[in-house]
C-alpha cells in the first residue's frame, strides 16, 4: 500500500460513485454534475497512472465540452428541472438493466482479476506530452488523420441536422428529382413536423407514411 | 507503484454503471450520459494497458520479479487510444444531441418509449394486425 | 518517405506511402474540395444547376479516383510479387520486434474490398444524386464521402486503433445522413442508429483494451503472435479470449449480425431510401472488412476461442433474419430482414477457422503464416461481393420505382404485384436480383456464392453449421420467391388501394434519369456478370492475405 | 453437328418458352403455335443428335459455359451427348411434341365441343375436369404452354448435363414447372394443395441431391460427371456411400419411389396432358435417368444398389396392388407409373457392369457402364411411349365423359371402337402382352434380374426377381381390369351414349387431340424391334425365353382373369377383394394418413389459429414452410419494439453471452 495507491483509491471510488449517481439520479441536472464529477475524478485517476495529457484531454474535452453540450441539450429538448419519475423506464425493465449491469461489471472485473492476480504491480508509464506527441505523429498518424475527418464529418452533420427545415427550402427527402412536374402529389406527401409546442402524440401519428420512401413522408 | 486490481476494479464498476445508464434510462439525453461511462470504462483500459510494461499481462517480467521489466511500449498505444477515444466520443454525443434535438421538435419529447412508430409491433408493419398487440410492450 | 524518429523509447523510423494511402485520401480531398465549393461559390452559381453539377461531379470523381487508385495499385510491383505495399509502418528501436508494425497495409485483401466498397458506393451515390434536395447536397455528398473514407480505410487498418477510427468515421457519418431526412421517423431511425453503434464502440473499445492488457499491443499482427504463445497463463489468455469476442461484438452491429441488429430495420425503414441502400451495401461491406481484418486476417490463431462463436452467432442471424423477413410486408423492411439473413452467409466461412488441426499447427510459427485463413476469408469475401451486386440491383430498382410511381409509395409487397406487365425491365432486373439472393437458377451468382460459403465448413468438417446454414437456404427462397411471383402475379382489381398506373397497362408514365439508369444497370450488369461467369467471385484473393 | 444439336434441344424449348410469354401476349392461338414450334424443332435437334450418335458411336462433349474456378476445385460446366443422352432425349421430345399438340385441343377455348358440367368443381374422387379448363384457358394458356417448354428445356439440361450443377440446375427448375403444371387449376383448392404437396415432397428428396452435390464435390474434388465417374473408384468409401444415398432420396422423390411416392397419385390434379409429360418421358424419368447416368458411382458403392432394388421391389409390388383398387382412370395410371418406374430402378439396380463389359466387349469401360443399365433405360423408352399414349387416351375419354371416375365410363368399345383399341393397345403394353413394346422391356429388366440373381449378385437380385414376377400377374390384372370397365359393358353417361344422339355430335373430339395417339400408337407397338439391331448401350440387353415366358404366362393370367370377371358375375375385379382391404389400397395404404396426422393436420390447426392470409396461389409455397416458423417469426418481431434502448440492452446481453462463452472456451 503506497501512498499512490491511496490516492488512486480515492480518485477512483469518487468516479465510481459519480457513476453510479449519475446513472441513478432522478434530478436530470444532478445526473449531468455527477457526471462532471465521475469523469473529473477520471482525469485524477489518469494523473495517478502517470497519464499527463490524457487527463488533461479529459479535463478539456469532457469536462469542459461534453457535460455542457448535455447540459445545454437538457435545457433545449425543456427537461424538467426537479425530481421526476418518469427519466427511468419501469421497474421491470430496471431490473433487467441492473442485472445486465452486474453482469457486466462481474465478468469484467472477474476476467481482469483473475489475470492480474494479487502480486502484480504497474510502473508509473511515460505519459508525457513529447513522447504522446511523437507516437500520435509516427506510429497512429494514420487514425489521427482519420479522427479529423471524423470530426469534421460529425460537425458538418450536426450542423446539417439541426438546421431544421423551412417551408421554402426543400430537404433532402422532399425535393422531387429534378422537379415536381411528374410527381402525382408533390406536397401532398411532406407532412411538415410537428411544432415543438405540440404535445406528444399518444399514438403514432400515422405510421403508415412514416415508411414512406424518400420523397414522401 | 500501484497495484493492478484497483483500476481493474473501477473498469468493471464504470462498465456496469454505463450499461445499467443505458438500459434503465428512457430520456434520450441521460441515456447518453451511460454511454459516456462505458466509454470512459474502456479509456481506463487503455491507460491501464500502456502502464504495463510491453508484453502487457504475459509479458514475463511482470510475473517473474527478479526479471528486470522490459521497456514500456514506445508508442505508448493505450494513452493514444485514450486521447482518440475521448474524440470520438465527444464527436458522438455533439451528433447525438443534435439528433435528440431533431427529435424533440418533431415529436415534442425526449422519451424514448413515447417513440417507436417504427418498431416491429408498430401496427403498419403487421400483415395480420389482430396477431399482434400494439405497442403496449414495457 | 523515411523519417527519423526523436530517440531511444521513440519509433526509430516510420514510413508512409502515399500511394498506398490514395484510395482512402482521394475521397477526403473530394469533401474538401465539395465544402470549398459549397463556401466560396459566387451566388450565380448559386441559382442555376451549375453548383450542384459541380458538386455532383467533384463527388463522383473523388470515387471513380479511388477506384483508379485502387487498379493502379493492383499493379504494384509488391503486389505483382505477391506481397502487400506496407502503407503506414513505424519500427521502434527499443521493442524488440523484428519487424516493423504497420497500421495499414495495401493487400490483395485491401485492394479487394476497397474496389467493392469504391463500385457500390459509386451505385449508391447515383441512387442518391436525384434525390438529394438543393441544399442539403453539400452535407449529403461530405457525409457520404466521409463513410466511404471510413470504409476504404477498414480495408486496410491492422491495428486496433485505426480499425476503431475508421469504424466510427464509417458509422457516424451514415448516422448523420440517415438524420438528413429531418422528420420524426429519420431522427428515430438516426438515434437507434447512433445508440447501437456508441455502446457497440464501448464494447469494441472495452475488447480492445482487454487485448492491449493482455499482449501488450494494439497491433494486430502482434496480438496474434502473442497469443499464439503457448506459454502464456490461461487467466491472460481468458483476458484475450474476453477482449476478442467483446470486439466481435463490438463489430457485429455493422454487418447486423444478431443479436446485434436490431437497429437494422427500423433504420432502413427511418432512413431516405438511396441511404438504406447504402447502409445495406457500402455500410455492410465495411463491417465486414472490420471482421475480416479482425478475425482473419489478425486474431485468427485464437480461431478455436472465436470460430464456435461466429459459427453459432452467423447460424442465429441468417435463421433471425430469414424467419422475421418471411412475415416481413414491406419492401425495405423485406430488404432489411434479408440482409440480416445475408449477413450470417457473409461471416458463416469464418467459422471454419476453429479447426482444432490448423490451429495447432500453426501455433508458435511466425511470420507467413498469417496467409493460412485465405480460403475462407476468400470465401466470406467473395459472398460479400455476391451479396452486394444483388442487394444493389434490388435497391436501385425499389428506389427508383419508390421515387416515380406514386402505387409504390405505401411501399408494401403488394404494389409490386403484376410490375412485370407495368414496367418489365425494371421488374426483370428487381427479380433476377432476388433470385441471386435465393441463390435460386438463373441467378447463379448466389447459388455459387452459398456454395463457396459453405465448402470451408464442410472442408473443416463443421458439419452441423454446414446443414444448419443449408437449411437456412429453403428458409429464405420462401419469401424471395414470394417476392418474384408477385413481380409476375395477375394485378388484382384495386380494392380501397390507389391505381397501379395513371397510363395504359404498360406504359410507362415516368422516365428514367440518367443517373438512375446508370445505378440499376450497374447493379443488373453486376448480377448478370458474376452469374454468367461465377468464377470471378469464386477465385478471389488468389495470393494470400497478408 | 451432334454436339450444336444436343446444345439445340436444350436452347429451342427454352427459346420458345420465352417466346411464348413475351410475344404471344394474351393470345392463346400464337401460345399454342409457338409451343408446337418448340417442341417440333426439339424433337429435329434430338432426332439429328440420335442420328449423329448412333451412327458415329462416339460421345460429344460439349463445353458450354466454360469453367468457373471455385477457388481450389474447378467446375466445367459441359454437357454431354452419348447414346443414354440421345434416346432419352428423343423419347423425351416426342412426348413433349404430342403433348404440345394435344394440350392445343384440350385445353383450347373451343366453345362448341365444351362439354356439359358433368363434375362439381371439388367433387371428391374425380380428378382432372377439362371444363373447368375451357373457362380459364383463354387467359392461362399462354403461360401453360410456356410452362410445359420450359419444363422439356430442363429436362433436356438434365439429360444432357455433364456436371452435376448444370443437372441440378435443370432438376430444380423442373421441380418448380411440375409445380405451376399440377396447379393449373389454381382456383381449385385440391390442385393447389397437389401442387404444394408435389413440391415439398419432390424438394425433400431434392435437398439430398443439394447434399449429395455437396459431398461429392468435397470428396472427389469435381462436381464434372465424367470426372466422378472416372474417379468412381478411387473416392472415398465413406463419400460414396453417403453421396449414393443422398442421390438416391433425390431419386425416390423425383420418381415417386416410396416412401416419397405420396404426391404422385395426387398431381392427378394438373391437366391429363401434364400427366402424360411427367409421367411419360421428363420428371419422372429424370430420377431412373440420374441413376442410370451415375450408375458407376452407385456400383462402387456399398449398399446403394442393394438399397435401390429393396426400394424398386416394394414400390413395384405396393403400386401394382394399389392401382388394382383405384376407382379413378388417372390414378390407377398414376399408380402404375409408380409400379413401372420401379421396374426401370429396377432395372438399374441389378445392373452388373463387369458382367456387360464382357458381354458386350466394349472397349472402354464408360461403355460398359453404359450398357449395364440398358435393361431399365429400354423400359424407360418403352414406358414413355405406352404411359403417353395411355394418358392421352385417358384425356379423351375424360373429355367425353366429363370425369375420371370408373363409375362414369363404359362402353367405349361400342362407342368409339378406334379409341377403345388404342387404350387396349397402350394397357397391353402395360401388362407386357407379347410382343409390344412393354413386353420386352419388362423381360429384359426380369431377365437382368434374373441373370444378376444367378450370378451371385445376392438376394437383392431375387428379391428384385421375385417381386418382379408378382407384378407382372397384378399388373396383367389391373390393365384388364382398366379396360374392362372403360371399353367394355354398357355405356353409363349420356355422352358415350348412342353415336346417333346429339351429344355425341357435340362431343367429338378435335384432330389435334387425335393424331398424337397415333404417333404414340407406333412406338408402343414395335419398339421391342430395337433389339434387334441394338445400339451400343442396349448392347447387353437380352430375353431370356424362358424368363420371358414366365412372365408373360403370368401377365396374361392377370389379363385373363381380369377380362373374365364379367363372366364371373362382377364387373370390376376389384370388388372381390375385401372392403377393408379395397380402402385400404385404394387410399395408397394410408400413407397419405399418416402423413396428415404428422405434418398436415398440425399445419392446418397453425394455420386456422393464425388466420387465412392471402389465398392466392404464390402464396403456397411460402406458406406451407412459413407456418411453424411464424410464430418463431412473431417472436422474434416482438423484440424489434421500436425502443433503441432495448436494441442496445439486446446487444449487450449479445456481448455478455459471447464474452463469457470465449472465457469459457478459452
Amino acid at each position: 500500500m503506497t501512498a499512490l495507491d491511496v490516492v488512486f483509491a480515492l480518485f477512483a471510488s469518487t468516479a465510481a460513485a459519480g457513476a453510479l449517481l449519475a446513472v441513478t439520479s432522478r434530478h436530470v441536472v444532478h445526473a449531468a454534475l455527477w457526471l462532471v464529477l465521475a469523469l473529473g475524478s477520471l482525469a485524477g485517476v489518469y494523473l495517478v497512472l502517470a497519464a499527463e495529457v490524457v487527463a488533461l484531454v479529459q479535463v478539456l474535452v469532457y469536462v469542459g465540452a461534453v457535460v455542457v453540450l448535455v447540459l445545454f441539450a437538457l435545457m433545449l429538448t425543456r427537461a424538467p428541472i426537479g425530481v421526476r419519475a418518469d427519466l427511468d423506464a419501469a421497474p421491470g425493465r430496471r431490473r433487467v438493466a441492473a442485472v445486465a449491469g452486474l453482469a457486466t461489471s462481474a465478468l469484467i472485473g472477474g476476467t481482469l482479476l483473475a489475470a492480474i492476480g494479487s502480486t502484480a504491480e504497474v510502473p508509473a508509464g511515460d505519459g508525457t506530452a513529447s513522447a504522446l506527441g511523437s507516437a500520435t505523429f509516427t506510429g497512429w498518424v494514420l487514425p489521427f488523420e482519420l479522427l479529423s475527418v471524423l470530426l469534421l464529418a460529425a460537425l458538418v452533420a450536426a450542423i446539417a441536422i439541426s438546421r431544421g427545415r423551412d417551408a421554402d427550402t426543400p430537404g433532402l427527402d422532399d425535393l422531387a428529382p429534378g422537379g415536381t412536374a411528374d410527381r402525382a402529389d408533390p406536397g401532398a406527401g411532406s407532412a411538415a413536423p410537428a411544432p415543438a409546442a405540440a404535445p406528444a402524440p399518444a399514438t403514432p401519428a400515422a405510421p403508415s407514411r412514416a415508411v414512406g420512401p424518400d420523397g414522401t413522408s | 507503484m500501484i497495484h493492478l486490481a484497483g483500476p481493474a476494479l473501477l473498469v468493471a464498476v464504470l462498465a456496469g454503471a454505463g450499461v445499467y445508464g443505458v438500459l434503465a434510462r428512457r430520456n434520450a439525453v441521460l441515456v447518453l450520459i451511460g454511454a459516456e461511462l462505458l466509454l470512459a470504462a474502456a479509456g481506463v483500459l487503455f491507460v491501464l494497458g500502456t502502464a504495463l510494461p510491453a508484453g502487457g499481462l504475459g509479458s514475463p517480467g511482470l510475473l517473474d520479479p527478479t526479471i528486470s521489466a522490459r521497456p514500456a511500449d514506445p508508442l505508448v498505444s493505450g494513452q493514444v487510444a485514450t486521447i482518440m477515444l475521448i474524440t470520438i466520443a465527444a464527436a458522438e454525443i455533439g451528433l447525438a444531441l443534435a439528433v435528440v434535438l431533431l427529435l424533440f421538435r418533431a415529436r415534442a419529447t425526449s422519451d424514448l418509449t413515447a417513440v417507436r412508430e417504427l418498431g416491429e409491433a408498430s401496427p403498419s408493419y403487421t400483415d395480420h394486425p389482430d396477431a399482434v398487440t400494439g405497442g403496449s410492450l414495457p | 518517405m523515411i523519417a527519423t524518429g526523436h530517440g531511444e523509447p521513440l519509433a526509430a523510423w516510420f514510413s508512409v506511402s502515399s500511394a498506398g494511402l490514395a484510395p482512402v485520401a482521394l475521397p477526403v480531398l473530394g469533401l474538401l474540395v465539395v465544402l470549398l465549393l459549397d463556401a466560396l461559390a459566387p451566388a450565380r452559381w448559386r441559382a442555376g444547376r451549375a453548383l450542384r453539377r459541380a458538386q455532383d461531379g467533384v463527388s463522383l470523381l473523388a470515387l471513380l479516383g479511388a477506384g483508379a487508385a485502387v487498379v493502379g495499385l493492383w499493379r504494384s510491383p509488391d503486389l505483382v510479387a505477391g506481397g502487400a505495399v506496407q502503407a503506414v509502418c513505424s519500427w521502434s528501436a527499443g521493442s524488440g520486434q523484428a519487424d516493423p508494425q504497420c497500421s495499414f497495409v495495401v493487400s490483395e485483401l485491401t485492394l479487394t474490398l476497397q474496389a467493392l466498397i469504391v463500385g457500390a458506393a459509386v451505385v449508391s451515390l447515383l441512387l442518391a444524386l436525384d434525390g438529394t434536395g438543393a441544399r442539403d447536397r453539400v452535407a449529403h455528398h461530405v457525409l457520404f464521402l466521409a463513410a466511404v473514407t471510413g470504409a476504404l480505410a477498414l480495408a486496410g487498418a491492422r491495428d486496433l486503433v485505426s480499425l476503431m477510427v475508421a469504424l466510427e468515421l464509417a458509422s457516424l457519418p451514415a448516422v448523420g445522413l440517415v438524420g438528413l431526412r429531418r422528420d420524426a421517423p429519420g431522427a428515430q431511425g438516426a438515434l437507434t442508429f447512433l445508440y447501437t453503434a456508441i455502446v457497440s464502440l464501448g464494447l469494441l473499445a472495452l475488447g480492445a483494451g482487454m487485448l492491449l492488457l493482455a499482449t501488450g499491443s494494439l497491433y494486430l499482427r502482434d496480438i496474434s503472435l502473442a497469443l499464439a504463445d503457448a506459454a502464456l497463463p490461461g487467466p491472460v489468455r481468458a483476458v484475450a479470449a474476453l477482449g476478442v469476442l467483446l470486439a466481435v461484438a463490438g463489430v457485429g452491429y455493422k454487418v447486423s449480425l444478431a443479436p446485434f441488429h436490431l437497429w437494422t430495420p427500423d433504420t432502413y425503414a427511418g432512413a431516405p431510401l438511396p441511404v438504406a441502400a447504402f447502409l445495406s451495401v457500402v455500410s455492410k461491406a465495411a463491417g465486414l472488412a472490420a471482421i475480416v481484418v479482425l478475425l482473419g486476417v489478425g486474431l485468427w490463431p485464437v480461431a478455436a476461442v472465436w470460430a464456435p462463436v461466429v459459427g453459432a452467432l452467423a447460424v442465429v442471424t441468417m435463421t433471425v433474419g430469414n424467419v422475421v423477413a418471411l412475415r416481413q410486408h414491406v419492401a425495405v423492411r423485406l430488404l432489411a430482414w434479408s440482409t440480416v439473413a445475408q449477413a450470417g452467409w457473409v461471416v458463416l466461412p469464418l467459422a471454419s477457422l476453429g479447426d482444432a488441426d490448423s490451429v495447432a499447427a500453426s501455433a508458435g510459427r511466425v511470420g507467413p503464416v498469417l496467409a493460412e485463413p485465405r480460403g475462407a476469408v476468400a470465401a466470406s469475401v467473395g459472398y460479400l461481393v455476391a451479396y452486394v451486386a444483388a442487394g444493389l440491383a434490388a435497391f436501385a430498382v425499389v428506389v427508383v420505382l419508390a421515387r416515380h410511381v406514386p402505387a409504390a409509395e405505401e411501399h408494401t409487397l403488394e404494389s409490386y404485384r403484376g410490375l412485370a406487365r407495368r414496367e418489365p425491365v425494371a421488374a426483370a432486373v428487381l427479380g433476377f436480383a432476388l433470385l441471386c439472393l435465393a441463390g435460386l437458377p438463373p441467378g447463379v451468382m448466389g447459388l455459387v456464392g452459398k456454395l463457396i460459403a459453405l465448402r470451408p465448413l464442410v472442408d473443416g468438417g463443421a458439419w452441423v453449421v454446414a446443414v444448419a446454414a443449408a437449411l437456412n437456404v429453403a428458409l429464405g427462397v420462401a419469401y424471395y420467391l414470394r417476392w418474384t411471383a408477385l413481380l409476375v402475379a395477375t394485378p388484382r382489381p384495386v380494392v380501397g388501394g390507389p391505381a397501379v398506373s395513371d397510363g395504359a397497362a404498360g406504359v410507362p408514365t415516368w422516365r428514367v434519369r440518367p443517373a438512375e439508369g446508370l445505378a440499376i444497370g450497374a447493379g443488373a450488369l453486376a448480377c448478370v456478370l458474376l452469374s454468367v461467369a461465377p468464377q470471378l467471385i469464386a477465385g478471389l484473393l488468389p495470393n494470400g492475405l497478408l | 453437328m451432334t454436339a450444336l444439336a444436343a446444345l439445340l434441344t436444350i436452347v429451342l424449348p427454352a427459346t420458345f418458352a420465352a417466346l411464348g410469354i413475351a410475344v404471344s401476349g394474351r393470345s392463346p392461338v400464337w401460345a399454342r403455335e409457338w409451343g408446337r414450334t418448340g417442341a417440333l424443332g426439339c424433337l429435329v435437334a434430338a432426332l439429328v443428335e440420335a442420328h449423329g450418335v448412333l451412327t458415329s458411336g462416339q460421345q460429344a462433349r460439349i463445353g458450354l459455359l466454360g469453367s468457373a474456378d471455385l477457388g481450389s476445385v474447378t467446375v466445367a460446366l459441359d454437357l454431354r451427348a452419348d447414346q443414354l443422352s440421345a434416346l432419352v432425349a428423343v423419347a423425351v421430345a416426342v412426348v413433349a411434341l404430342c403433348v404440345q399438340v394435344y394440350s392445343g385441343g384440350y385445353l383450347a377455348p373451343d366453345q362448341s365441343v365444351a362439354p356439359d358440367q358433368a363434375g362439381a368443381p371439388d367433387q371428391p374422387g374425380a380428378t382432372d375436369q377439362p371444363a373447368s379448363a375451357y373457362a380459364e384457358a383463354p387467359t392461362r394458356y399462354p403461360a401453360y404452354a410456356a410452362t410445359v417448354s420450359l419444363f422439356t428445356a430442363a429436362m433436356m439440361l438434365v439429360v444432357h448435363a455433364d456436371d452435376l450443377l448444370l443437372l441440378l440446375i435443370g432438376w430444380e427448375v423442373m421441380g418448380a414447372c411440375s409445380y405451376l403444371l399440377v396447379g393449373h387449376h389454381s382456383e381449385r383448392a385440391s390442385a393447389r394443395a397437389a401442387a404444394v404437396k408435389a413440391f415439398l415432397v419432390t424438394r425433400v428428396g431434392d435437398l439430398g441431391v443439394l447434399i449429395a452435390v455437396v459431398v461429392l464435390l468435397a470428396g472427389g474434388g469435381t462436381t464434372s460427371i465424367s470426372g466422378l465417374i472416372a474417379a468412381a473408384d478411387t473416392l472415398p468409401d465413406g463419400t460414396l456411400t453417403a453421396a449414393t444415398l443422398l442421390l438416391l432420396a433425390g431419386v425416390a422423390g423425383k420418381s415417386a419411389q416410396f416412401p416419397l411416392h405420396t404426391w404422385l397419385p395426387d398431381a392427378m390434379e394438373g391437366p391429363t396432358p401434364v400427366s402424360a409429360l411427367i409421367h411419360a418421358a421428363t420428371m419422372v424419368a429424370a430420377g431412373v435417368f440420374l441413376v442410370a447416368r451415375l450408375l458407376p458411382l452407385f456400383a462402387a458403392a456399398d449398399g446403394a444398389l442393394a438399397v435401390a432394388a429393396v426400394i424398386a421391389s416394394i414400390t413395384m409390388l405396393g403400386a401394382a396392388l394399389a392401382a388394382l383398387a383405384q376407382d379413378d382412370l388417372k390414378r390407377l395410371l398414376a399408380w402404375s407409373t409408380i409400379s413401372q418406374v420401379a421396374y426401370m430402378l429396377a432395372g438399374v439396380a441389378v445392373a452388373d457392369s463387369a458382367g456387360a463389359a464382357d458381354a458386350a466387349g466394349a472397349a472402354d469401360a464408360a461403355a460398359a457402364d453404359l450398357a449395364a443399365a440398358g435393361p431399365g433405360i429400354l423400359h424407360l423408352l418403352t414406358h414413355a411411349a405406352f404411359k403417353a399414349l395411355l394418358f392421352l387416351v385417358a384425356g379423351c375419354v375424360t373429355h367425353l365423359v366429363g370425369s375420371t371416375l370408373f363409375a362414369d365410363m363404359g362402353g367405349l368399345r361400342a362407342t368409339h371402337p378406334a379409341l377403345a383399341g388404342l387404350l387396349g393397345l397402350g394397357l397391353a403394353a402395360l401388362a407386357g402382352v407379347p410382343p409390344l413394346g412393354g413386353f420386352w422391356s419388362k423381360e429384359a429388366v426380369l431377365t437382368a434380374a434374373e441373370r444378376a440373381a444367378r450370378e451371385g449378385a445376392g438376394w437383392p437380385a431375387w428379391l428384385v426377381l421375385g417381386s418382379g414376377l408378382l407384378t407382372a400377374l397384378v399388373t396383367g390384372m389391373y390393365a384388364a381390369r382398366a379396360y374392362a370397365l372403360v371399353a367394355l359393358g354398357p355405356p353409363r353417361t349420356a355422352a358415350m351414349h348412342a353415336p346417333d344422339g346429339e351429344a355425341a355430335t357435340a362431343h367429338r373430339l378435335p384432330a389435334s387431340m387425335i393424331w398424337p395417339l397415333w404417333v404414340l400408337a407406333v412406338p408402343t407397338a414395335v419398339l421391342g424391334l430395337v433389339l434387334l439391331a441394338p445400339p451400343d448401350l442396349l448392347a447387353t440387353t437380352h430375353v431370356d425365353p424362358l424368363t420371358a415366358f414366365t412372365g408373360a404366362i403370368l401377365s396374361l393370367a392377370g389379363v385373363g382373369w381380369a377380362l373374365s370377371a364379367p363372366r364371373l358375375g362382377t364387373a370390376d375385379l376389384a370388388l372381390a377383394l375385401p372392403a377393408g382391404v379395397r380402402g385400404f389400397l385404394r387410399a395408397g395404404y394410408r400413407l397419405d394418413d399418416v402423413q396428415h396426422a404428422l405434418v398436415v393436420r398440425p399445419y392446418r390447426a397453425l394455420a386456422r389459429l393464425i388466420g387465412a392470409g392471402d389465398r392466392d396461389v404464390v402464396d403456397a409455397y411460402p406458406r406451407a414452410t412459413v407456418v411453424a416458423t411464424r410464430w418463431a417469426g412473431l417472436g422474434l418481431r416482438r423484440l424489434g419494439n421500436g425502443m433503441a434502448t432495448s436494441y442496445v440492452g439486446w446487444a449487450v446481453a449479445g456481448a455478455l453471452v459471447l464474452g463469457l462463452a470465449g472465457v469459457v472456451l478459452s
